[in-house]
């Protein structure tokens, strides 16, 4: 239970982060770390006391292996999460060269 | 496994740091530790396959980002009505963490998974698909349309990064744009 | 930036990816055939194989690495990658269901083993590998504009 | 499992093909863009209009993916709420593919926009036919990504920034979305739809459910634009090109959203009364703020958008009731708002094209000059405020009965006040940019090409004719079904695993 809630709080840091700062980059990684934590917090719904990885040795019988589900999932979801960036760091890029800042309160122009 | 815990609390302090420090530079490269920490803890649980390719994309989310922060200004100013908003995301964030301390007790122990489809992927997983790497089995045969729409999502990245980038969206009045700029 | 960029690093750091750069190039090759017997796959082998060429472009300068992997040759390898995976998907109609794995299994632990699995990883890795450099070069060609045009 | 059901794997496989081959050919053919475009959306709408006819023949359908029986692998499943929105969102599809055909004149890099729309398509008909959380979750991020580029295509200062602030709230949205799916996995171990409502009716309902329900209504919630996640929307409209927005809020907050919450609210994790009423509450809170802050706005799209808020929560209120009749009217309402908002968006963005401006003041008199454009605006306004003999009349109406009927009558009298607000804010709309005098600058405009006025025409004619889904004869072939899974509820697992086997 500890460990689940040591995720927990990461998830967070990257949300107070994203939530709380003005500066697009800082946004950026925050929601980076927010991936993380929910990559981390896959994992950890998987794993087996003394499991082992679930890949087939030809020599030994590998008898309690860790579940692969959540393994699979998380391979799509930190693909995911670089898609994710890389269209928001091109985006980031293209507000810093018409804004020339990254402050979003001189960026907010827009209301609502 | 105290060396999971070990390694936890330094990804939490590790992105404590990426948070709060000015330096753009420097929270990119705090995110490094971060993201260093957390393919090591994948390590730990066993994951190989997600440990590599942990390690991987997040050498290139740095370089990524570096190359958007390289030579930035940081102009922090500070104005009042960001109290308000200190305010309430600090309130949700503590309820969410009461919330969560609560609820996390009703997952099944830390270790002891409840492999309801799993255990199907362990016993048959080499026979059927012929692969002894089951995370690869599981990725490409038994959830295939999965890593479908996972190949969608870069490919979409992709073409997004591509018509974001490009120089002039709107055509001003009829006048030809000449290919390099599409 | 200063002109300078254009070539690249160093010197040391150009001697140096001379030698590495072949063997990351490798190895993600490695990783893609072995995807479906040892750990890594179709994703991070495509990822290790894109970030060779990243690699070259940031030590060697822009035009050497275009000069490997041109923009037009990647976004071709990386439509070809996904076509390819789409097209293996639509050959499991043949046997009835949208993603059937309907190559022989052959017995595990050899290379060519695991039917459908091996060309979905190289079909991966082609994609992966493509699109990613393709992001990087977008970027990177966006950033140097900038700076010339101020 | 037998032949009908091949069509399923269609919905997704056509347009994702039609992107790659877009992409590929794109730049050397020039007008293989629109061709490809709108003979892919062409395709989609015959097949969604095929697939209410086999449901109707052969029941819930399902296809398991690879061969696997679902718990194992990935099935997707075709029964009534499936199929109604299908035709839902690729009968709008067609509609805004045609109208782009002539709208992205004015852009660069025609192929980028076609192959980022069909993909958001095979994304949101991805969404919609799987049965599968995680796989529910991936093509959730397709579409979201692809709407992310899309409303940012224009790369001008104000659509970047409202791109971004689009894509930030998105991401935390899909990112809750996951969190939960990690718990639930966590908790029944197991990702089929069906199999985990199995698991979750035998476990009982706990704190975990309890709080992955509220994660789930903050990340639908937020894909919903529900008030307290609506922030991007307002942003988000103005600043995509007139097709996206239409796409935006006729399509994607629908199906990424409230389909979303119906299927996992009342099919997954089964109703309870806290989550009905909180459903409610922001039902109302949407439909009231939304229409208050519409009044105020001069930008055509604004106002459109703040407009798509109010009606969004008229929806969520309908569906919320959970009597059979708020489910029905509420299902209604939905497809008559697909239709008439993008009718709406696209005529802002022909009176844009046309004029070149959004601002209501500047406009005046153009149904002198544009014709078509001033009859279809007039229609969609008229329908989405509910006069009788459009649709729009009809759903609203059946909200407000079934709200009475369930003896909710605060909610009731607030829905008739935003309906008359609605009125307002649309005679408003209609007397500054349609009628009125043609102001001195706009003499010159000319009506609008032909491929824009073919798909406003259609979209109008359909505000009229969708009455007629309401009469008995017609409806339990469409909208009955629909309302038909929502009302049985859990049962959705039984129903699924006996057409699987």
């Amino acid at each position: 239970m500890m460990v689940y809630l040591l995720c927990i709080i990461l998830f967070c840091c990257g949300l107070y982060c994203v939530l709380r700062k003005r500066n697009i980059i800082k946004i950026i990684i925050g929601v980076i770390i927010l991936e993380y934590a929910v990559n981390l917090f896959f994992i950890l719904t998987g794993y087996r006391m003394e499991g082992r990885a679930p890949i087939f040795s030809s020599e030994a019988e590998i008898l309690n292996m860790v579940d692969p589900l959540p393994q699979a999932l998380v391979l799509t979801a930190i693909v995911i999460g670089l898609a994710t960036t890389a269209l928001l760091v091109a985006i980031a890029i293209r507000i810093y060269e018409k804004y020339g800042t990254f402050d979003i309160t001189e960026i907010r122009e827009l209301k609502g | 496994m105290i060396e999971l815990y070990v390694l936890l609390i330094f990804m939490i302090i590790g992105a404590i740091i990426a948070v709060e420090i000015k330096d753009l530079l420097s929270s990119v490269v705090a995110v490094g530790a971060v993201g260093l920490g957390l393919s090591i803890v994948f390590l730990i649980l066993k994951a190989p396959d997600v440990a590599i390719t942990q390690l991987v994309v997040e050498i290139l989310a740095l370089i990524i980002l570096i190359r958007a922060t390289l030579k930035v200004d940081l102009p922090f100013s500070t104005s009042g009505r960001w109290f308000f908003n200190t305010l309430i995301t600090v309130g949700f964030i503590v309820i969410f963490l009461l919330a969560a301390v609560k609820c996390l007790k009703d997952l099944p122990e830390f270790g002891y998974p409840i492999m309801r489809v799993a255990s199907t992927y362990l016993k048959e997983g080499a026979l059927k698909t012929g692969a002894t790497n089951l995370v690869a089995s599981v990725i490409l045969d038994y959830r295939a349309y999965d890593t479908l729409g996972e190949a969608t999502i870069l490919f979409t990245a992709v073409i997004g990064v591509l018509a974001v980038v490009r120089k002039i969206g709107r055509k001003k009045e009829y006048e030809e744009v000449e290919e390099a700029d599409e | 930036m200063s002109r300078e960029h254009e070539k690249g690093m160093s010197l040391i750091v150009k001697t140096i990816t001379r030698l590495t750069v072949g063997l990351i190039l490798l190895y993600g090759i490695y990783i893609v055939s072995h995807g479906h017997v040892s750990p890594g796959g179709g994703f991070a082998g495509g990822v290790i194989i894109g970030l060779s060429f990243v690699h070259l472009m940031l030590a060697y300068g822009k035009d050497v690495a275009l000069g490997k992997l041109s923009k037009q040759a990647s976004s071709f390898f990386e439509n070809l990658g996904a076509m390819l995976f789409l097209g293996i998907a639509l050959l499991g109609f043949i046997g009835g269901y949208f993603f059937l794995n309907f190559i022989s299994k052959g017995e595990p632990f050899r290379l060519f083993s695991a039917g459908i699995i091996p060309l979905c990883n190289v079909a991966i890795s082609l994609k992966v590998g493509a699109g990613l450099f393709g992001i990087f070069v977008a970027l990177v060609l966006l950033k140097l504009k900038s700076e010339r045009k101020r | 499992m037998n032949i009908a059901s091949n069509i399923i794997p269609l919905f997704v496989v056509i347009p994702l093909a039609g992107a790659f081959l877009i992409s590929f050919f794109g730049r050397s053919i020039k007008r293989l863009p629109d061709a490809m475009g709108v003979s892919v959306t062409l395709i989609l709408c015959g097949l969604s209009l095929l697939s209410v006819r086999l449901h109707n023949i052969y029941g819930v359908l399902t296809y398991s993916v690879g061969a696997w029986r679902p718990p194992i692998g990935i099935g997707m499943v075709l029964d009534g709420l499936t199929s109604f929105m299908l035709v839902t969102v690729n009968l709008v599809a067609f509609c805004i593919t045609v109208y782009s055909v002539n709208y992205m004149e004015k852009f660069t890099a025609k192929w980028k926009f076609y192959t980022l729309f069909l993909l958001m398509v095979g994304g949101m008909n991805g969404v919609i036919i799987t049965g599968d959380m995680f796989n529910f979750f991936v093509f959730l991020e397709i579409a979201s990504v692809a709407s992310y580029a899309l409303v940012a295509f224009g790369t001008e200062r104000h659509e970047l920034e409202a791109a971004f602030k689009y894509a930030i709230m998105g991401t935390i949205g899909s990112l809750f979305i996951l969190l939960g799916i990690a718990f639930l996995y966590g908790y029944t171990s197991t990702l089929n739809m069906a199999d985990m409502g199995v698991v979750l009716s035998q476990k009982g309902i706990d704190g975990l459910i309890i709080m992955v329900s509220i994660m789930f209504l903050m990340g639908f919630g937020l894909k919903a634009a529900l008030v307290p996640f609506h922030a991007w929307l307002p942003d988000a409209h103005p600043s995509a090109p007139a097709p996206i927005s239409a796409m935006l809020s006729g399509v994607l907050i629908k199906s990424l959203g409230i389909y979303a919450l119906c299927r996992i609210f009342y099919n997954v994790i089964g109703i309870n009364p806290t989550i009905s009423s909180i459903l409610l509450f922001l039902g109302t809170l949407s439909m009231v703020v939304g229409g208050l802050l519409a009044i105020g706005q001069w930008d055509f799209k604004r106002l459109l958008a703040y407009s798509s808020i109010s009606q969004i929560g008229y929806i969520i209120l309908g569906i919320g009731l959970g009597t059979p009749l708020g489910i029905l009217g509420g299902l209604f309402h939905l497809f008559n708002h697909s239709i008439f908002k993008s009718l709406l968006f696209l005529n802002s963005g022909a009176v844009e094209y046309a004029t070149g401006t959004r601002d209501l003041r500047k406009m005046g008199g153009l149904a002198q000059k544009m014709p078509l454009t001033g009859t279809t605006g007039f229609i969609g306004s008229m329908s989405i405020a509910g006069i009788p003999p459009l649709n729009g009349f009809w759903s609203k109406l059946l909200i407000i009965i079934a709200a009475v009927q369930a003896e909710r009558y605060i909610y009731a009298s607030w829905a008739v006040l935003v309906s008359i607000l609605t009125l307002a804010m649309y005679t408003k709309v209609m007397k500054y940019a349609f009628l009125g005098s043609l102001s001195e600058g706009l003499s010159r405009i000319k009506e609008i090409p032909i491929f824009m006025k073919l798909s406003m025409a259609t979209l109008a004619f359909m505000c009229i004719v969708m009455g007629v889904l309401l009469i008995p004869g017609i409806s339990d072939f469409f909208l009955q079904r629909a309302s038909e899974v929502i009302l049985e509820g859990t049962e959705y697992a039984a129903s699924v695993l006996r057409a699987i086997r």
